[in-house]
């Protein structure tokens, strides 16, 4: 089924290099509607990297990133968010001193209509259950509310491709729990993905729908939950490391 | 031919007291973050004390080098004084507060203004000769107060950078401009490392106003000029930077020196601030300038 | 909607009050004494507008310089009318600052801000080079309208009043919360899809807009305008009152201009004192009021958190 | 906004309250637009102890008699900082506020400017040192100029000095970057090719610059015969042609406008023997009055150098007002002024004056202040020419 649509996502040959250091080395992947795509991989394996430069926050160093069928021009954030590709931060993509209301608005301002972004926002912040907290102040909420606005922002930008970055880390068992079931929710509208960069192996597993590992920068591996489970390579680089734990 | 001599013998004189002058700016940049504008008056108050003592310490029967030394002593003392001042009841609690900070020194600024007004009034002060006679450099003219005045900046400026890299203090103030919270992690006390190089900072710009006194006109407001070449010398070279600094500063005063004397002085100060302008351009961050 | 219609109320109270007062006093000393407040707190609105993308504009002064010479040089050389001078003043200020902007806003922090104080100092050499603009001695008879001459209180007043509103209603938009997530996260806003070096370049030109009103209003005020009108202690003074009356709060600057011009006319006649006086207050106002005057009398409002929230951060 | 009303309403009472209570009747207030702080706060600050030596003087002689009254003057010195805005903002003060409706001297063309054009309207007497041509003429019936200006000094401090040096044909001529400097630039080009000298160039810089090395290497490299350095305050002036004795440079230094020898001789050592100055005022030689003498001891106590031109200006003004005053016997502005052309009183120089320059400025607004050349000599400035036009 996958392989007759047209991929939403097609990177081809991606290089990125910091002087001497290769920290991605000609990646191949592509990512289709309807799917969550897992990126994971050790440290240092190059997931930040791939993700700064499919998000246009890093210049590639070769290869293309192809979204929707367009060649997206490279190191332009914001035009790839514009195209549809919206990605959240590591450490809190937020801001601090705004109300969670007019942070959700932000995600609204360059893709929607002005008199429509009041009833986006209430949309959103419904859909991950911030509605009751839409006047407070983002810096002084809960860690783990504070990632929920991070992801809020972004939905709230409409992304054809959610890309997140770490979207788990620090919260507890329940709000992992909500944050994977809206995910969930939101890649069954159809027409969207989700690309997941997540040390939370668990979570992985149990939401994405086809995994990539990545090890010092190179392809690694690719499959379903259960086929990276099997995979002898990233037990022996990765998951060997975790189960020995 | 004399003409190029005499000029690079210029621009070398210039430089050194701005090299001396901007390598304070720059070290409090790179361990506070933050812009002092103060530094200005410090170098002022160092230069005043010494153009008010030398004179009399020379009518008191002291012998002028001997009363020079003097008069530096108390001078930097006296910077160094009003630089702990100024730490202690403000600028310690506005690091890495660029914009508190900043106000902070404006304020500073404006007080010392009226303050160093009334202590040394608007009238301009005589400094005898030092050092008199001058080298003859294959036509060229140099003083001997500006070849000691150069000597002592690029020895200063030789054993700062050569602290920076092999002392313990060097190593930690360094470590501090790179990363704070990391050197903070490592045990580096911030606190104590931030007050020493702001004294230190202090001390390169007393010095600068020790060694200028006797060459130039000393008056209250003298530190303004100063500070504006400064400034435009470590964004020039790169804020933080040490070589940036030095760069930055040879820069200012080859163009203050070719473009005095080729063009009017007036047009040479333009220059220097169109060339600002273009540097930006190229490097946003100074020529030397870190991310 | 409640809030809304407060902050409606509170304007028409406040800027008619204002408006009121410049039109019944009747002493000329206070008028001058409240035309030169209205124009402060122009200048130091336009400051804080940029300094919510977190910048320091620190070539206020120079824009504020050229929207003066501008609008003078207009008014007497073009004899462009009063009315028509001012805006275009405004607007000519708008693309200059664009273009230097689209330059210095490439770098940040401490490079915007010293770039912006040495070009200051630039812009005055060249004033003093041009004789159409009077040179060092200054340009003179910059009047406005004979028939407007007992409403000029009130114009300048007024037009305070409608380009505060303007900068007010920015603040409280979409492109004010972008310019905050700038400041704080540049990187949210990039990742939403926001040209933040574009909307910084469109901020700082707004807000130079402002300050070249700002100084077309003092050049018709004051009539005379000399290179030494505009050197860089004009952005300080601004800086200062934004930091005395509040950053964080669009009242701030309205009020720290309002204190110390009041405080400043005091000093004046001190004689060379009031610098001392003037230094004595900012290091004061920022040693003991660290969020302002507004803020040490505890106004409570979504911005008070944003404070502590920034002083934990530098606590760090 | 609500604030902003209250406060304004505070700081206007607090305004009307701080304002020094009112004078005793007789007394008149002179105001004073001068530079307190920056780097021309010494000028001022000699002017305001130049006034309130006179006013302390004309009030122990019994002060100034009109209609049977007997008036006092009040110096009210007020900080121009030498530009426009901060001129109007004093200007605003002392007419406004103070209710001022003499000013007894004011500094700097740019905020005099400023002063002048509020004053005119209020038809308040005006009393300048500045000397911008734009500031004198029929159009300012209400001013009137307290000292010498390049228009009186120059023709015949370089007629002098063309003849003193014959063979000195050619000059190289440096002056501040402010309306000072341009306008004595202006004229001084002009006298100099009048009397067949040969202007090499003539150049600007920056006030505030402390580095001159550039600058006298530019002039050096010329080769003139003679240097002007125009309106170069005298300590820049001694720091110049110091730079140029090291370069090697030895002709005829004249600094037209030049003040006093202090600054010169602070920065110049002895590389300011032999400058040439039109403006310099000595107090050492056998014509200096005792008078002199005193007053220019306490001045030195009191500012920390020899007085100069620019201050004995607000000396003067206030015995041309009390001379204008009682023959007008009216202490109204418009009165004063008209009686001002047709008076003579004491000059703090020695003798009576008047006023004079109808021919030049269309009306006689100029004190007839003798114009004295001196000449820096081991040392010490000495006067080597006195013409009373």
């Amino acid at each position: 089924m996958r392989s007759e649509t047209s991929p939403l996502l097609k990177v081809e040959g991606l290089c990125r290099n910091f002087g001497g250091l290769m920290a991605v080395d000609t990646l191949d992947f592509d990512v289709h509607a309807g799917e969550i795509f897992g990126l994971i991989g050790p440290n240092g394996a190059g997931k930040s990297t791939t993700f700064n430069v499919i998000s246009g926050f890093l210049p590639p160093s070769g290869g293309s990133v192809r979204f929707r069928g367009e060649v997206l021009p490279g190191g332009k954030a914001a035009a790839a968010s514009r195209a549809g590709l919206v990605r959240t931060f590591q450490h809190g993509s937020y801001v601090r001193s705004m109300s969670v209301g007019d942070n959700i608005r932000l995600g609204t301002v360059s893709g929607t209509p002005r008199p429509e972004r009041a009833g986006r926002v209430r949309e959103v912040a419904a859909l991950l259950g911030l509605s009751d907290k839409l006047g407070e102040t983002a810096g002084t909420l809960p860690h783990g509310l504070q990632r929920l606005v991070s992801i809020a922002i972004a939905i709230a930008a409409q992304p054809k491709l959610l890309c997140l970055d770490e979207p788990l880390t620090g919260l507890n068992e329940t709000e992992v729990g909500t944050v994977l079931k809206v995910l969930d929710g939101y890649r069954r509208a159809g027409d969207r993905a989700i690309l997941l960069v997540e040390h939370n192996m668990k979570a992985v597993m149990t939401v994405c729908d086809r995994i990539l590992v990545l090890h010092h920068g190179t392809f690694l591996a690719t499959g379903t939950p259960t086929e990276i489970r099997g995979n002898d390579d990233v037990i022996h680089a990765y998951l060997g490391q975790a189960h020995a734990k | 031919m004399q003409h190029v001599i005499q000029l690079g013998a210029t621009a070398l004189q210039i430089g050194a007291v701005y090299i001396l002058f901007s390598l304070g700016l720059t070290l409090i940049f790179g361990v506070m973050r933050i812009v002092n504008f103060v530094h200005g008056h410090i170098f002022a108050i160092a230069a005043l004390v010494v153009a008010s003592l030398l004179p009399r310490l020379v009518e008191g029967g002291f012998a002028a080098p001997t009363a020079y030394v003097l008069a530096s002593l108390a001078g930097i003392g006296a910077a160094l004084g009003l630089g702990a001042l100024i730490y202690f009841f403000g600028f310690r609690h506005f690091q890495r507060d660029l914009v508190g900070s900043f106000i902070l020194s404006i304020g500073f600024v404006l007080m010392l203004d009226g303050v160093l007004l009334s202590l040394f009034g608007g009238s301009v002060r005589g400094v005898p000769e030092i050092f008199p006679g001058t080298l003859s450099v294959a036509g060229a003219q140099i003083t001997m107060q500006r070849l000691f005045l150069c000597a002592v900046a690029f020895l200063m400026a030789a054993i700062l950078y050569w602290a920076l890299a092999h002392t313990k203090l060097g190593k930690a103030l360094r470590a501090v401009a790179y990363d704070h919270e990391a050197a903070m992690m490592v045990g580096v006390p911030y606190g104590r490392i931030a007050f020493l190089g702001f004294l230190i900072a202090s001390f390169l710009a007393a010095l600068a106003g020790a060694l200028l006194a006797p060459v130039t006109i000393v008056s209250p407001v003298i530190g303004t000029d100063y500070l504006i070449k400064g400034f435009i010398a470590v964004i020039i070279g790169g804020l933080g930077s040490v070589p940036g600094a030095i760069l930055g500063s040879f820069f200012v005063a080859c163009i203050e020196t070719v473009g005095g004397y080729y063009l009017d002085s007036s047009y040479a100060s333009i220059a220097i601030f169109t060339l600002v302008i273009v540097v930006l351009l190229f490097w946003p961050k100074g020529v030397l300038g870190r991310g | 909607m409640d809030n809304k219609r407060k902050t409606v109320l509170h304007w028409g109270l406040g800027g008619g009050a204002a408006i009121l007062l410049s039109l019944v006093l009747t002493d000329p000393y206070l008028r001058s004494v409240l035309t030169l407040m209205a124009i402060s707190a122009l200048l130091a609105a336009s400051l804080r507008f940029v300094m919510l993308m977190g910048e320091l504009n620190f070539a206020l002064a120079a824009f504020a310089g050229l929207g003066a010479y501008a609008a003078g040089y207009m008014n007497t050389a073009l004899s462009v009318p009063f009315v028509l001078a001012l805006p275009l003043a405004g607007l000519f200020t708008a693309v200059a600052s664009a273009l230097f902007g689209a330059i210095t806003l490439r770098a940040k922090g401490p490079y915007f801000l010293l770039i912006g104080f040495t070009f200051t100092e630039a812009v005055r050499v060249v004033y003093s080079k041009i004789p159409a603009l009077g040179g060092t001695s200054g340009m003179i008879g910059i009047y406005p309208p004979l028939s407007l001459d007992d409403w000029m209180a009130g114009i300048v007043v007024a037009t305070s009043v409608i380009l505060l509103l303007g900068l007010f209603a920015a603040e409280r938009s979409d492109f004010g919360r972008i310019l905050l997530a700038i400041r704080e996260n540049e990187n949210v806003a990039r990742s939403v899809g926001v040209n933040t070096y574009l909307c910084k370049v469109i901020a700082m030109s707004c807000a130079c807009f402002v300050a070249g009103v700002a100084g077309g209003l003092h050049a018709f005020v004051n009539t005379v305008i000399s290179p030494g009108d505009f050197s860089y202690l004009l952005a300080a003074f601004a800086l200062a009152y934004v930091k005395v009356g509040g950053e964080n709060y669009f009242l701030g600057p309205i009020v720290g201009a309002v204190v110390l011009v009041a405080l400043s006319h005091y000093a004046i006649g001190l004689g060379g004192s009031e610098h001392f006086l003037y230094g004595g207050a900012i290091i004061v106002a920022v040693l003991l009021m660290p969020s302002g005057i507004l803020g040490a009398f505890g106004k409570v409002g979504p911005r008070s958190v944003e404070t502590k929230v920034r002083a934990a951060r530098h606590a760090v | 906004m609500k604030i902003q009303l209250k406060s304004t309403a505070a700081i206007v009472a607090l305004s009307s309250l701080v304002a020094p209570a009112a004078m005793a009747e007789e007394t008149i207030k002179l105001g004073l637009s001068v530079p307190l702080s920056g780097a021309a706060a010494v000028w001022g600050k000699g002017a305001e102890f130049m006034c309130e030596t006179a006013a302390d003087e004309i009030r122990e002689d019994g002060g100034i008699s009109v209609g049977g009254e007997t008036y006092n003057f009040a110096c009210l010195p007020y900080d121009n900082k030498y530009n426009a805005a901060e001129g109007t903002k004093v200007a605003q003060a002392l007419l406004n506020r103070e209710g001022v409706r003499y000013i007894g001297g004011s500094l700097g063309t740019a905020p005099v400017k400023a002063l002048q054009s509020l004053a005119e309207r209020q038809g308040v007497l005006v009393f300048t040192v500045a000397w911008g041509a734009s500031l004198k003429g029929t159009d300012h019936p209400m001013t009137f100029t307290q000292m010498n200006t390049p228009g009186e000094i120059l023709p015949v401090l370089l007629r002098y000095v063309a003849e003193r040096h014959p063979d000195a044909k050619s000059v190289a001529m440096l002056n501040p970057n402010d309306a000072t400097g341009q306008e004595t630039e202006a004229l001084a080009s002009k006298v100099w090719t009048k009397n067949n000298v040969d202007v090499l160039t003539s150049d600007f810089y920056e006030r505030g610059t402390t580095e001159f090395q550039p600058i006298a290497a530019r002039l050096a490299s010329m080769n003139p015969a003679m240097i002007d350095l125009g309106a170069t305050p005298p300590a820049d002036a001694g720091a110049i042609f110091k730079e140029l004795d090291v370069l090697g440079w030895d002709g005829v230094k004249i600094v037209e406008v030049g003040t006093g020898a202090d600054g010169l001789k602070a920065t110049g050592g002895a590389a300011a023997d032999g400058v040439y100055m039109g403006a310099g005022v000595t107090f050492d030689g056998d014509t200096v009055t005792d008078h002199q003498k005193a007053v220019n001891t306490r001045a030195k106590e009191r500012i920390g150098e020899s007085l100069n031109a620019v201050q004995i200006g607000f000396y003067d003004s206030l015995y041309a007002l009390k001379a204008a005053m009682e023959k007008a016997d009216s202490i109204e502005p418009e009165a004063v002024a008209d009686s001002l052309p047709r008076v003579t009183f004491r000059t703090f120089y020695g003798g009576e004056i008047g006023f004079y320059g109808t021919n030049i400025y269309g009306r006689d607004q100029q004190m007839r202040l003798p114009i004295i050349v001196t000449q820096v000599r081991d040392g010490q400035l000495e006067e080597v020419a006195r013409l009373i036009p």
